[in-house]
Parts: C-alpha cells; structure tokens; sequence
C-alpha cells in the first residue's frame, strides 16, 4: 500500500499543517510517511501546496506526480491539480471557494463547503482541520481516534481550548460527508 | 475625459508577482515614471539584484542584466566603465546592498562611480522568508531573531546610507519612503535627481527608500504603512543625506 | 527513542545541536533557510549556544574558522551560489586541519538558477572547489533519518581527523518531513579535548595555526601529512550500501535523493524479474572505489542516474577502470523524476543489452 | 474642482487597501468577489454614478499609492 | 614580428591589449602582481582603456560579468585563494554565457600556503569550483610564448562560444621572462559583434540576461543548451601536443611547466636510448581523452607527472578506461623538480617494467 | 644602572623580517608591551591578517590563528563567541580591513563584536609590492596607480574608521600614528584603552596607526615619518573618532 | 639629570636611522661595517664614554622609536 | 650548449637588471634564453636573484639548481649560493663587500673589486653593469657588441648620456678581468 495524497491551497488556508497531521497520524499508526511542503519562491503569489505519501513500505520519492487523492482548497489549485490525480482518484474540494468542477469524468468527487461548515464552530476558523475529517473519513488512511491524538499533541502545549476546538472541527468534517 | 493616471511605458504589461501592499511595486512604477519623464528608456540599464525584486526584468520594458546577491555594484561599475555615455542603476534590497553586498556598496561610492543606488530598505530579507536584515530594528521579530533582535546577540542595525554620505566620491543621498502620497512623490522626485545628476557626471548617487514588507512584517499593507511613519523613521530619518549639487532645495 | 516527524533542515539543526554543536554561523538562502532559523530558535537555549546571522557566507565560514580553532564544534550551511563563495573558506579549513561541519542542500544551477532539488554540485564538493590539494569527507544523505545520522557523525568524524565534514543535501530533503529517530545528546563534558586548541597561552607555550608555509619543501610535507589523512579515511570510513546486488545483472549506481528513487524503481522492476540491483554511495568521498570494482567482476552493465549532466559518473568510471559498460542518465536543473520513469529507462537499457 | 473619476484592474487588484487609506472621500470599498488569483478586488464606489454626482476629485493619490499599477485615473 | 624578452605576466597583459580587450578588473596577488600593473601603466593608453583595481576578487569578477554583458573584452586574474573567491562568479558567466578570459597564476595551497609554482587547482579549474553543471575552457600553457598565443585566443574562444576561458598559469610562468613573439593587435573595430549585448535598447525591443530560471523544466533545458555547447567545445577545440610518441614505450603525461621539465628530461632520456615519449595536453578542458585513449593502443606504460598530489591522474585513468598501467609521481606545495630527477624517476620505472 | 627599555617578554626573541623603518615593527612591540603591562598573554589570542603581518606569530609570544584576507574580523567573531572571557585583537593592513575585509570590518563593528582591531593603515598593499590600497591618497603614485591616483579613474581615498564610527556597535575609535615617540606613546596608550574597554564589554574598539612603508613609498625612514606628519594626517586626521566609555579625557 | 647609556645591538640594527633623527643630543652615528644581514648598524658614540662625560640621558627616545627593539636603555 | 648562471644580490643592487640584459643579448644572438627572477615574499629582507639559462636548444626548465657560473654580489649570496654552483663552474665575487672565499676548491673564482672600480666612472654607480662586463668576458656567452647593443636598446630610449655611461661600465668590467 502506497497513497499519496496532495493538500494545495492559498498560503494561509493551512495546507501544510493538513499534511503535517496527515502525515504524523500515518507515523503513529507505524506507518512510512513522507510529508513534502512546496517552498520558496513557489508559494509567493501562488498556490501553497503539500504532498504526503503514507505507505506499509519504504518510499522512494515524497514527489506525488500521480497521487490517489488530492485536498483542493481553491480554485487555482484546481486548475493546477486536476490533471494530476491518477484515474479513479478523488479529489476534496473547498466547495465554498471553488466554483469550477474537474471536467475528467475517472474522478470520485467530494464537495465541503467550508466556509459554510465554520459558521457552526465557536471561532469560525480551523477549514483546514473540518477538511481534514472529511477527507479521513472517505480516504480511511488514518482513524479519527488517531488524529485526535495528533491534534491533541500537537495543539494542547499551547492552549487546552485550541485542541478542543481543532477536535470539534475535525469531527464536524468527519460527519459531514457520509 | 482625459486618462490622467496609468501605467508608466517604460513598465510591461505584466502583473507583478509581489505581495499585497509591497512597497517593491510602487517603487517599480516610480522608476518608470521617471524614465519615461527623462525618456531614457533607450539608454538605461538595471542591474535588479537576488531579492525579491529578482524579476524586475519582467516588468521593466528597459536593458538589465542581473547580478548575483550583493555584487549589483560591481556589475553597474562594469556596465558603466564600458557604456560611459549610459544611465546605470542598481535596484537592490537592504540584504544585497548592506549585508552581503556592505564592500561593493561601499566602494562603488567611494570610487565615485558614476551610478545610481535604488536601495530599498523594507527590514527584512522578504525573498528568503523573513530573516533578520542588517537594517531590522532592535525589538524586531523575524524568523532568524525570534525573540526580536537584541543589540547583545544579534548586534545593531547599520545605518548604511550615512556611512555612504562619508564616502568622498558619493555625491547625493537621500531617504525616503512610499508609505504616502507625499513621500511617493519626495521618492519620485530623489529618484529624478538621482538619474540627472549622473547624467550631469557627479558620481555615485543613491536613494533609500523605506518600504513595506507586509508578508513578513506580518502585518496588514495600511499598518505597515503607518509602522514605517512611527517606527522605522524614528531609526532611519527620513531625509537628504548628502548633496553635492549645489541645489539642495530642488530635491522637493 | 519515539520517532518525531520533523523536516530534513530542522532534522540537520537538531542532530547538530545534539552532537554539541553550540555555534552555528550562517546566511540564508532557500532551500536551507530552516537550518538557520531552527538554529537561531534552539542555540540560545541550549548551554553556551551561539546563533550568527553574518553578513555573507564568506563571513560565516571564518567566523566558523575562528570558532573551530578556539575548540568549539561549529557549523554552517547554505546552498549553491552560498557554498561557492564558501570555498575559500574550506580549503583553509583544511590546510589550517580545522574539524567543522558545513552543509549544502544543494539547488539548480549553475548561477542563481532555482531552488528545486539538484545534485551538481558533487564535483564542486568532491573535487574540493577552493584552491590547492585537499579533500572533505563528503557525506551524501538520502532520508532525513540519514540527515539525523551523519550530520552528528560529521561532528566526530571532524574533530577525529581534524577536517571538515560536508553533509551534500538538496532542497527536497532540506524540506521534505519524515519520522526520525533522533541521535542521543552528547553532554559537553564528553567532547573530545583538543589539545591544539587556541584558547590563551594559559599554562602551556604559546602555539599558533596557520596555513601560511612559503618555504616549498616545508609545503610539500604539510601536504603529504594531509596526503596520509586522506588515506588513511580513504581506508577506513567509506560507507555505502547495495540493494538486491547478489544476483543482480544490472547496477544502478546513484547516490542521495536519486539513490532513493531509483530504489523505487528498482523494487518495481523486481517485481517484474528484472534483476537490477543498486550500489549507493553514502561517502562521496572517500568513494566506494573497491566496492564498485568488487562489483564489476560479476556485473558489467550499470547505470549511473544523477540529477545533474553526470559528475558522480566520473567517479564511477573510476571505479570500473574500463571493466563494464555504463549508460548514464542524468536530469539537470532540478527536474525529479519519478521510479515509474526511471524504471523505464532502467528496463529499457536492460533489454537492450539482452539481460532480461 | 474638476470632476474625476477612476477606474480599477480588478484582476490587477489584490486588495491590500492602501488606496482605501488615501481616498480622502472614502470613495474605494472592498468586495467580497474574488478574482483569477483569489484576491477579492476593491470596487469604485462611484462607477456607476453620473458625472455630476461624483465627489471624486481626480486627485491620483489612490493610484499612486496603488502597489499593482491598477487604477487608472480619469479627470476632465 | 621580432621577438621580445618578455615576464609571463607581461605577456598576458599584452596578449590581452592585442586581443582588444579593454577592461580589466582585478585585485593584487602573488604571483599574479605584474598583470594589473601592467594593465594599469598599459590599458589607460589604450583606446577607450579601463584599468581597475577592485576592492576584492568578488568585486573584480561580478565588474568583469558586467563589462561583458555590455559587450566589452575583458579579463580578470588572481591566483589561489582569490580564485576560489571567484567561484559564484565563474559559475555565473557560465549561467549567464558571458564571454571573459580568467586568468590563474597558481600558487602552492591549500590555505594561504606560498607563492611558489604549484598546479594544484587543476580540479577547480576543470571541475569547475562553482556550483551547478559547468564547465570553462581551460588552458594551460608552458611557455610565454603560449602564454600569449593561448591569452590571445582565450578571448576569440570566449567570444565565439559566449563562454569564459580560463587560462591556468603558475608563479614561475607569471614570473620568467622568455622571448615571445607577440601576437598582431587587434583594431577595435573588428571585433565581433554581440547582438546579445545589453547597450541600452535603442532601436530594438528591450532585453535582459538572467541566470535565475524557477521553473525546472526550463532550466533543465538551459543545461541542455550548455551541455550541447560544452559538447561542441569538447569536438572542436582540444589541443594537445606529442613528443617523441611514435616509438614510445613509454608515456610521460604532464601538462604545463611541469611538463616542460619532463621534456627536458626526456631528451636525455631519449639520448640514453630510453624509448619515452609525451603527451602535453594544452587544452586542461576538454580534454584529449581521445588522443590518450589512441595511444593506449599502442603503448600500455604511463607516467604522470604534476606538480601536485595527483589530479589529472584521474583525467588521464579516464582517458584510459583501464587500459594501461599509470605510474604517478608529484610534488605538492611549489617543488620544482629538475629534468634530471624526473629523468631518474622515469628511467627507474622504465627498466621496472622491463620496456629496455 | 638599570635597563630602562627592552624587548618586552610577549615577543619572542625573533629578529623581525620586516623592511628598514617599517611601522609594523614598532606597533609589534607596543602591542607587546601592553601585553606585559596589562598581563594578558596567558588570555589574549591574535588574529594576524595576510598582508607584510602575516608572519606576526613569528613574534608574538601568545596564541594565534591566521585569518585568510580581509576576514580577521570574522575569525575573531568565531574566537571571541567560543572564548568571551579572553582578550580577542585582529592586527590587519589598510587592504585587509579597509579593501577585501569592508563588511567584514563594518559589520563587527555593527554587531559590537567585543573584539579589538589594530588597523595598521600605510597607505599601499606592502606585502603584495606596493600595489595602490583603498587608503592610498590622492596623488600618490603605486604599482597600480602609476600616474598617480586621480579621483576621476582611481577613485577617492576611503576614511573606513569615521563610517566605523558611524557603527551603533562600535565604542572606541581613535587614530593615531607611530611616526614619532609622542605618538608612539599615544598609540601604545590608545591600544591598552582599547583592550582595557574590550574587557570591560564595551563592544567594537580600534585604533588605526598611520604607518611607514618606506620600501615601497620610495622613501628613506626618516622621510617616511615627516611625510606622514606632512601629508598623511591631513588626510587621515589623528585623534579621537568615537569615545563611548566616558572616559574621554583618560585616552591621552 | 641622572645619566644613561644605550647598547645597540649590530645584528638586529637595519641602519633605518629612525633613532637618529629623534636623539635630542645627536648621540647615534651611521657607521659603514655590515652585519650578517647586510646592513650597516648604526653606533652609540658615547659607548666608550665614562659616566660622568656622557650626554645620554637615557630619556629612551632612540628605544622607543626603533623599529627592531635593537635598543636596550640603561639609566641610573 | 646549455647554461644556467644565477645573479644575486641586495635588492637594489640591480641583479635583476643584469639578469634581464644577458638574456636579451643571448635572445639577439639567436640563442634560447630563460630568464627567472626570484619574487616576493623570498625578495623582502633577504636577497635577491635571478637565474638565466642560455641555450642552442629548447629550454625546459628556467630554475638553475646546478649553474655553470654564479655572478655574487654580497656576502649572504655567497653562502646562499657557493655550494649549489656545478664542479667545476665559475664565481664572479664583488669582492669589495665579499670577504670570505668558497670553500670548495674545485671553482674558478674571478674577484671583481665594484666599489673600487666604480670610482672611476664618472656617476659612481653601474656596478651591476660593471660586473656584467667582467662576466661576458669570462663567460664568453655573449659578445660585448651584443650586450653593448642591448645596452642602447634598453637605455638610450630616456636620456643618451645613461647609455654611454652603462657603456663605459660594461667594458670596465670586460677590461677588468684579463
Ligand atoms: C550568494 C547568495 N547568498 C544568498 C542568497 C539568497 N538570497 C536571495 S535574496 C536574499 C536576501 C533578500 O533580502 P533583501 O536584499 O533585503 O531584499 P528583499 O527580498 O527584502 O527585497 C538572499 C539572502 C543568494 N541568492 N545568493
Ligand atoms: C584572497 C586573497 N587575495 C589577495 C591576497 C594577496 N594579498 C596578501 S596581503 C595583501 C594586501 C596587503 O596590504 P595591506 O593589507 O595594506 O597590508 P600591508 O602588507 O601593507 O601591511 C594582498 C592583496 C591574498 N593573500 N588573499
Ligand atoms: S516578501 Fe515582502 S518584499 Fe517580498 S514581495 Fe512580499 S511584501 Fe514584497
Ligand atoms: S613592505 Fe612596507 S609594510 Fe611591508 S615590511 Fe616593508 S616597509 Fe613594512
Ligand atoms: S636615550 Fe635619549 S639621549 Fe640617550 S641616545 Fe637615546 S635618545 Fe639619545
Ligand atoms: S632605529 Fe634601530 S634599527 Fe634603526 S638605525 Fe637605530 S638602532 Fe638601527
């Protein structure tokens, strides 16, 4: 088993933390993980983008050229994306933001309207986390109880309140799609 | 109806890749301006800098070569030396032209090399991520001083331009900033100056400009514009450093 | 240990200051600007730490000159245009027999180029780019485990020979995040002692360090005596590693994040019974010059793939002394390919020379 | 006064809102469509008004202080 | 044209004059002195002449790559140390393809070492001590009078393949004096014209030259375009010379002054009968590979001789591919060996292996 | 009768290889009598330059480390972060520090490095055979400046002490000259300052020494120290340049 | 004034005169036999003086301006 | 025929000069001619020399280690240098500053008292000049027409009356030694 999954957004929608948590959840679960965040000159201006690979074996490359799934946050990492995605792929779109859709007909395709989604959080922030329950919930990489783990570790050394709340986003994701 | 305001000739088409509310851009439309007043186009050479400002031959529609971090001075003082007759300028930021770049600045000046400095001074090293500058204030928070710099570690700014003005062979320096109406057009103007009195032979000639870095300043464009009134100015005066032309009040 | 999943650069900082480094003096410049920033968050913390943002590479390197030849275990990092200008700077490093540690996560060139992943600098950090006879040990990672690992053998090999370490990274590890195990701190009390130090003529004879030697004949034995360190790690700390070599009738031969993909390409590849093996260099220099030699009384077909126009390829060549025919690929300008892509070229090679 | 008015690139545009910070009458807003590169562009309040009801004087310092070159500035 | 007595530093000040170069930036070292003194007495007399004594070797290279991309003939020179200063800048003209002629009197390294003849930056110099894939023209030549005629050249080679040429002295070419025939000068006039020179853009769409090129894709093709150039390069302009090689039995590979004492040696050699013979490679790159791989047709006994720890020795086991036996021999550090001893060494080696 | 005068005892009993009249000589032995006076040569550590001192641990009796070109005060960074309790000087040229070494020598300055520099100004590249240095005065012929430096083609001078001054880092800077016993007075008391503020953590301090290269000014000794007298201070005016220790009445 | 004496040391001496321009009482004189290093080593005119006839004050100015520390100053 | 002879000296007292002219008279005279002088740091504080070969064949290297004659101008040469001069060869001594004698015996030693000959120019100086004369005289590797030719070509170019009294050096010396 080898996934590889590509998180791609705006700079500050948080696509590197997705693959972060992503990534760190597959660790935990014991398996090879490799978390490749696009950098430099790239992101200016542009789309930020971060691919992670989760696999039972060794990983050759981080790159994901052909990944299985892909985490579109807007509408340029749409058009940049969309090719990408091997055939039978899915795609996650932000469907607040993105108003095109692939125009391939080989991909499963999931819409979370975010902006939207946030409205029924305390802070009205944390997309990037409800996107992230979606988007475990139909890839079934890692379990929820595992990534609540990693947000826990990741987030309480600050501020108890931010684990809360990044847990009820991510659940809010996790139930949205059936 | 007359269209009173656009796009400098002298500028491409091409949209600039900067950051929102980054001073680069205005700086870059300034420039044009005055080409395009002094019509200079066909006799101009930039020499754009490793920076942000990298691509500036994207958006100048002029000659420019590039020169590699630091040395912008070094390649002007080439192009000039063979081209006499040309207008050269430098566009660096405050990394290229005051850290790495401290001896070829320096001695640009002191030679009296007959070129012009744009030195954008915004505190930061904004294409790298937001490291420390020579030129970042003591206090200041940035991703290589991530408990704001301290004069005991991290040292003091440096104040380059007024160590220029030392310099015998500089012959005009001046601070400004685009962080208003007003200073855009004091910038407009010492940029002018700048560009004639090299014409007119003076020597090395050059114009800070204060401008904003909202990505890594992480602030909004608006408050960076207001940081660089309260904060900045008060280390970096705005102001003429240096003027050799004999007509210190037509600088504005 | 529980592994942490960190990035490639944070790893290199972290191994660093685990294997005592305390004084890091740098310049930034993508793609290794995490190393620096990772350095100027944890150095102040850690006891005696230094962090120096210099004013140039030139300036870092002998700041870690001055700091090597006090005793400190020092480092530096940069990439590309940065490691040039350090260059000076290394081949007195290694006349002055300095231990430091200096990393480069290398990027496409030559000039500024860009900041993708690349590997031409090899012959640059190979060859030594500075002036004069001398070699660095040359360390070429090809995971952030590895990263981890030799950045903080770098350390001791440095100060066991008095020379400096290169740790030849590129951008996509410098970036990339992977679970790592970390390397156990080494208290400062445990450094080795350098008896050569210049730390003030307290109690024992004044001693200076120079590099400075005009009589000829006097430069000639400098030379010889790094001559014979150079054997001598020529001799004993080569490092590489082979994947599916028993009975292989095909050898790539790549080293770092090229070396990693390949192997990617090489278990597609042994899935479909083509019996292609690969020898990874994990010193570039010294290079596994007898392991390859070893190699090629039974292998005669191999092939070199390197993200560059083919510099380890020279080595390689070396190495089989005309004993094997070698097809080289190479991608300059930080392009990477994917196994899928190398497989092909690999198998495509291979049923040409009729192995399969 | 002569009467002015401007006009805006809104695919040059990437909402920084300095010009906001200048128009001494308050005449630039910001708006909630984003454009090709996922900025939300600022609108010209007064593009739709007739000439003699515009308080735009034509002054430029919203275009000066525009960092993207995206405002053009008309006056009689 | 009569024959003038000339110092090798001279020469090249000369050579340059005559080749129409007009610029020339640089920054003093021994034992390269004499070229910017002369260049400062000369180059103001000279038509639209500009002598200028940078404030560093960094400096001097970035005003060279300036000059040239306005379209000027111009040169740089310094030895050792400044050489690798000179790195990015190096690796930047060939980024940039800018024509420029570099001049290295070598000197004994590593570090600051001496200012005695050494050819021990023959790796940077063919390697390439700059980052990124790339290689400069490299002569080295053994007499004044090459020293003129290759300095000379350097600058049509430069211009014709938009390429710098480096030419690879040492302190005791820089510093003898020898009879030299001069090359014919130039006028200003005739020299190519670049229609790629940035002269402001009168006349013509504006342009620009940049080495910073993001996108992988396209800087791969960028060194694709260099490679094809480099591979050119390497067709069509590798001189070498032989002495004594039709009967040999034996092979002296040397280049530069060290190759002029085996000369001198093998003359004796050969009136003792001793059937010896000489390849001098005079393009370091591109190298006669094909030439040395001729020869190991018939001969299978090579000698290598350098003063340094041995780095052409890999050009040449290159060349070889494994066939034939290399006996290496150097002198680091600024020895000067005598034809005498080399006679010996040779002549002991010769009877070893049983050829007389 | 007892010896009033000696050599001092932090210098070896090596003869110097420096030329007839040269002012290395004296300023060595200054410095080593500082040494002794103030008892550092068991905490003191020098950073000799390449230049006619790049043989300087030949003579001193205490540890060194040699710096390549114009980069002591960077090496002498490295020294003085691993060691802050001993005593770090760099001992560099007018080319070393003033030419190859400028960033190097502005930014320690900037950064307070606590570090001393003696910067032995003689106004050619004595080493490499009297080539033109940045310091080298208008009119002065060179090697390198045959007709004599003119500002037009050569360049102006560069006053490197006054734009160190200008450094927020730096505490002291006096210029002075060995060229008579009262200045060779005031240098070895401008010396023991420096190193006395170096360990009172005052920061960046330097004294620049105007200095005799009779071999290459062409000039015999005695002439070589009238001329500087004569010529040399009205371009490199001696005194005080930047005293923050309060104590300016103490230096002389 | 108390009286003094100076020993010059021929073979450190590179006859650069320096101490004999600064001698308030002309008490150093060239003199034309070379050293080892070819120099020829100034002299102390008073060095065969007795105490009482000499001038030398051993005010050490000769010393302190001698670049080769070829100058040991003795006084009472 | 190959000959190397080394000059050497103090710095100012011309060897290089003398090195300079013996190799352009041998270049006139249609012979191979190297010309080395010693160079930096080996010049400041020591002595200085230069070493030239003369040849009917190509020249391979410009170092003397073993030279037929050695032309010593002061005494720090002589140690230098008396022992590396081939069995057999020849020393030229200006015995006015020299005053020990090699020890080996198997040298033809010429003794040339410059600071006594000197004297009888009309400028008091040319000892160089006036030691070159005794040497082609001895040495016979060039003729005095040559080197009185190159003499012009080198002088006369600032001020005639500087030719003619190198002139009356030179053949000072070429009278000097019978
Ligand atoms: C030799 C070298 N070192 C470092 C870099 C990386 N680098 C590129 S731009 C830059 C600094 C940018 O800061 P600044 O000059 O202030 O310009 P800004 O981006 O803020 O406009 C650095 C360090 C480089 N390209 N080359
Ligand atoms: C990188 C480098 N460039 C050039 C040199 C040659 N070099 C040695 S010392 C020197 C300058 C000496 O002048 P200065 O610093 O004024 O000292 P001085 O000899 O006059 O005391 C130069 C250019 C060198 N050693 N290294
Ligand atoms: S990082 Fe800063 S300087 Fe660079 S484009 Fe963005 S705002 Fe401008
Ligand atoms: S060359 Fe000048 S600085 Fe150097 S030792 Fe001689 S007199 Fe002193
Ligand atoms: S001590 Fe004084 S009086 Fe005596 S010789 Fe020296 S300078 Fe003259
Ligand atoms: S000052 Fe010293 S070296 Fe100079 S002449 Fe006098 S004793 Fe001799």
């Amino acid at each position: 088993m080898l996934i590889k999954t590509i998180f791609s957004g705006f700079g500050g929608q948080g696509v590197i933390m997705m693959g972060y948590l992503l990534a760190t959840a597959g660790m935990i679960e014991g398996k090879n993980v490799t978390c490749l965040p696009s950098y430099g000159a790239e992101v200016r201006g542009g789309t930020a983008n971060c691919t992670v690979v989760v696999s039972s074996e060794e990983i050759a490359s981080p790159v994901a050229s052909e990944p299985e799934y892909a985490v579109l946050m807007n509408n340029p990492s749409l058009i940049r994306f969309q090719n990408q995605v091997q055939s039978g792929g899915t795609v996650f779109l932000n469907s607040s933001l993105i108003e095109d859709r692939p125009i391939r007909g080989d991909l499963v395709i999931y819409e979370v309207p975010l902006n939207d989604l946030i409205k029924q959080l305390s802070e009205n922030r944390g997309a990037n986390v409800v996107m992230l329950g979606a988007f475990i919930k139909k890839s079934g990489l890692v379990t929820p109880e595992t990534m609540i783990r990693v947000l826990k570790d990741t987030f309480s050394g600050k501020n108890p309140a931010v684990f809360k709340s990044n847990r009820s986003a991510l659940m809010l994701g996790y139930e949205y799609l059936k | 109806m007359k269209k009173v305001f656009g796009r400098p000739k002298s500028l491409k088409a091409t949209p600039f890749h900067y950051c929102p509310g980054c001073g680069h851009s205005i700086i870059h439309r300034l420039i044009g301006e005055v080409i395009d007043e002094m019509n200079l186009q066909e006799k101009i050479i930039g020499v754009p800098p490793a920076g942000c400002a990298v691509l500036a031959y994207n958006y100048f529609d002029i000659d420019m070569g590039e020169a590699s971090h630091g040395r912008a001075a070094a390649v002007a003082t080439g192009f000039k030396r063979v081209l006499p007759d040309r207008i050269v300028f430098t566009y660096q930021g405050d990394g290229d032209m005051a850290a790495i770049g401290t001896a070829e600045s320096i001695h640009a000046a002191a030679r009296g090399e007959n070129i012009t400095t744009i030195f954008v001074n915004n505190g930061v090293y904004g294409m790298t991520g937001g490291q420390m500058a020579p030129t970042t204030i003591l206090g200041q928070n940035t991703t290589t001083s991530p408990r704001g710099r301290k004069e005991k570690t991290e040292g003091f700014p440096i104040n380059l331009s007024e160590m220029l003005a030392i310099a015998r062979g500089s012959s005009y320096i001046e601070r400004t900033a685009v962080n208003t109406p007003a200073n855009i057009l004091k910038t407009k103007k010492a940029i002018a100056k700048a560009f004639r009195l090299q014409m007119q032979g003076y020597g090395f000639t050059l114009v800070e400009i204060l401008s904003a870095c909202p990505t890594n300043w992480k602030m909004d464009p608006v408050k960076s514009s207001k940081w660089i009134d309260e904060v900045m100015t008060s280390h970096f005066p705005l102001g003429v450093l240096k003027d050799n032309s004999g007509d210190k009040k037509d600088a504005h | 240990m529980p592994k942490v999943l960190m990035r490639g650069n944070h790893v290199v900082g972290e191994a660093a200051i685990r294997a005592g480094c305390r004084y890091y003096f740098g310049y930034p410049i993508t793609p290794q600007n995490e190393i620096p920033e990772y350095m100027s968050e944890k150095l102040p913390e850690a006891e005696g730490g230094v962090f120096i943002q210099a004013e140039s590479e030139i300036a870092s390197v002998h700041m870690v000159i001055g700091a090597s030849m006090a005793g400190g275990r020092v480092m530096t990092s940069s990439s590309g245009p940065g490691i040039s200008l350090k260059q000076e700077g290394i081949s007195f490093l290694c006349a002055l027999e300095l231990p430091a540690v200096i990393v480069n996560m290398s990027r496409g060139g030559p000039g500024l180029g860009n900041i993708a992943p690349s590997q031409s600098d090899y012959f640059q950090a190979t060859r030594g780019g500075g002036h004069g006879d001398y070699r660095t040990i040359v360390f070429g990672p090809n995971s952030c485990q590895e990263l981890a690992d030799l950045t903080y053998e770098g350390f001791n090999l440095a100060d066991k020979y008095r020379t400096p370490v290169l740790v030849l990274g590129d951008g996509m590890l410098g970036q990339m995040m992977e679970p790592v195990e970390l390397p156990q701190e080494i208290p400062l009390k445990k450094l080795p002692a350098k008896d050569w130090a210049l730390t003030g003529a307290k109690g024992r004879a004044s001693r200076f360090i120079r590099s400075l030697i005009l009589d000829p004949i006097k430069e000639e034995e400098h030379n010889w005596k790094l001559m014979r360190k150079y054997e001598k790690i020529t001799r004993e700390e080569v490092r590489w590693e082979t994947y599916f070599a028993d009975d292989a009738k095909m050898m790539v031969i790549a080293f770092g994040i090229a070396a990693r993909i390949a192997k990617g390409a090489i278990k597609r590849l042994r899935e479909e019974g083509v019996k292609v093996g690969l020898l990874r260099p994990i010193t570039l220099w010294p290079f596994p010059f007898k392991a390859i030699k070893e190699i090629s009384k039974k292998v005669k077909h191999f092939f070199v793939f390197e993200m560059n126009m083919g510099q380890m390829l020279e080595d390689v060549k070396l190495g089989l002394e005309g004993n094997g025919e070698v097809h080289f690929y190479g991608r300059p300008g930080g392009v990477i390919l994917t196994p899928l892509e190398i497989a092909r070229v690999i198998s495509s090679q291979y049923y040409q020379k009729r192995l399969g | 006064m002569p009467a002015g008015m401007i006009e805006i690139d809104s695919e040059l545009c990437k909402d920084c809102k300095l010009c906001i910070s200048v128009c001494p009458h308050h005449l630039i807003e910001p708006f909630n469509q984003l454009n090709q590169k996922g900025y939300a562009p600022v609108i010209f309040t007064e593009s739709e008004h007739k000439k003699e009801d515009r308080k735009c004087t034509g002054c430029a310092l919203c275009a000066m202080m525009c960092p993207e070159i995206a405002i053009e500035v008309h006056r009689a």
